[in-house]
């Protein structure tokens, strides 16, 4: 299954790129195991989410939390906490 | 109820935005406008500028799901968002809430609700420029404990609704 | 903290009075603003106007106050309040609270302390011009219920104070 | 000893007049006691106090009690309860 995973704010800049399709391996089912196997993929990505606790995520633009299923996504968003207003 | 949510580049005219929502009507008996400006100084240090980064899409259905909330807690006439993105230096406003109704008590709450999710709810992101380079602002932990004021009002939502 | 309180028969101009009390400054972060505009009906009968009476002097003097009040208990960089007399139609801007903060919840705690005591405390009167006539507009438990949440939170204080 | 007193809205427009100067008997000591002697003093008066629970008070342009004492009051005001903002 492949999907479109966008990045923004320091997380963007410390994966290197704002967007990219991956194929996730089909034992990784739910954000926060994404989040895991995207830290396994090189030292940008281990320092992008190296405090997983702090990243927060969306799923086809609606926030979600660690333990949401991925299955059915089309796009999935990582982000620090929002800072805006 | 007339909702207007726009994200825009270009600075905004906070007079002209709050005019359009009480032009030639007289239901109107309360307008709350909440101006949120870019101040020269961040936790003490000062800074030549903001930058707002958002998440497009997310950003405009996040703040619009957030004003139809607020209308079904208060009896809301009209709600107006403006929210930059970009660079914006010192003086110059960030965002603006103008939200119109019969009475202040709905006109108030409702903009404090507007201003509590978009802090730590709509996907923006602040950074920082002052003479030693850019930085992240960090999200603060008394702008959770305001938003959390409301959903504590309706137990049984989803934590990460 | 800039404090300027102004009561005039004259219309104003929202927008030039909001603007005055941020020109040149960097370090306001939120501005709120209330308009109380007068509606086209009052407890659902159309009315042609509203005259408001006042008593000169005390009524200068209990807002100064009520100012200085909220300065003590918030950290407020400005405040602006204009409140007109005499007769206003709908549609007209009847009073205007502007505060400034360099945060916002002391801009919208401040804004709406000083709206609860203008409600309750400043000496105004409203009367409604109808079709049948002209009557006075009776005071609102809401609108002292409003008020007493300011002064449980300072037991002691003198109730007529 | 003379006082000034000032009346508004209903109430000016019950006594007729938006102010006057008055000589209350020694024994009106309060607010209270202030209202109850205007009330005795002609029909206009008395409709305009006949609820005296209802009107507020003002000394020197400070809001009172009933209680409060008029031996040093230079301007004393009646009037509804406030409806302004």
């Amino acid at each position: 299954m492949t999907t479109r995973l966008r990045y923004f704010a320091w997380v963007r800049e410390r994966v290197g790129k704002p967007e990219e399709v991956i194929e996730a391996p089909a034992g990784v089912r739910t954000v926060g195991e994404l989040m895991a196997w995207l830290a396994s993929r090189g030292e940008e990505y281990a320092h992008a989410f190296e405090n997983p606790n702090v990243i927060r995520a969306a799923i086809d633009q609606r926030h979600v939390r660690p333990d949401a299923s991925i299955k059915e996504a089309g796009e999935i968003a990582f982000f620090p906490p929002m800072t805006g207003g | 109820m007339k909702a207007t949510v726009r994200l825009q580049r270009e600075p905004f005219d906070a007079a002209a935005v709050t005019a359009e929502l009480t032009r030639g009507r007289t239901d109107v008996g309360a307008v709350v406008t909440f101006a949120g400006i870019c101040r020269g100084d961040e936790r003490g240090e000062p800074i030549a500028a903001l930058t707002l980064e958002y998440y497009p899409g997310m950003a405009e259905a996040e703040i619009e799901r957030h004003v139809k909330e607020a209308a079904t807690r208060w009896p809301l006439l009209g709600v107006t968002i403006v929210h930059r993105h970009g660079r914006i230096v010192p003086g110059e406003d960030i965002v603006l809430v103008v939200t119109a109704s019969s009475h202040r008590e709905a006109a108030f709450a409702a903009a404090e609700f507007l201003m509590d999710y978009l802090k730590t709810r709509a996907p923006f992101w602040k950074q920082v420029e002052t003479t030693s380079g850019k930085t992240w602002v960090d999200a603060t932990a008394a702008d959770d404990v305001a938003a959390a004021r409301w959903t504590a009002r309706r137990p049984g939502r989803e934590a990460a609704e």
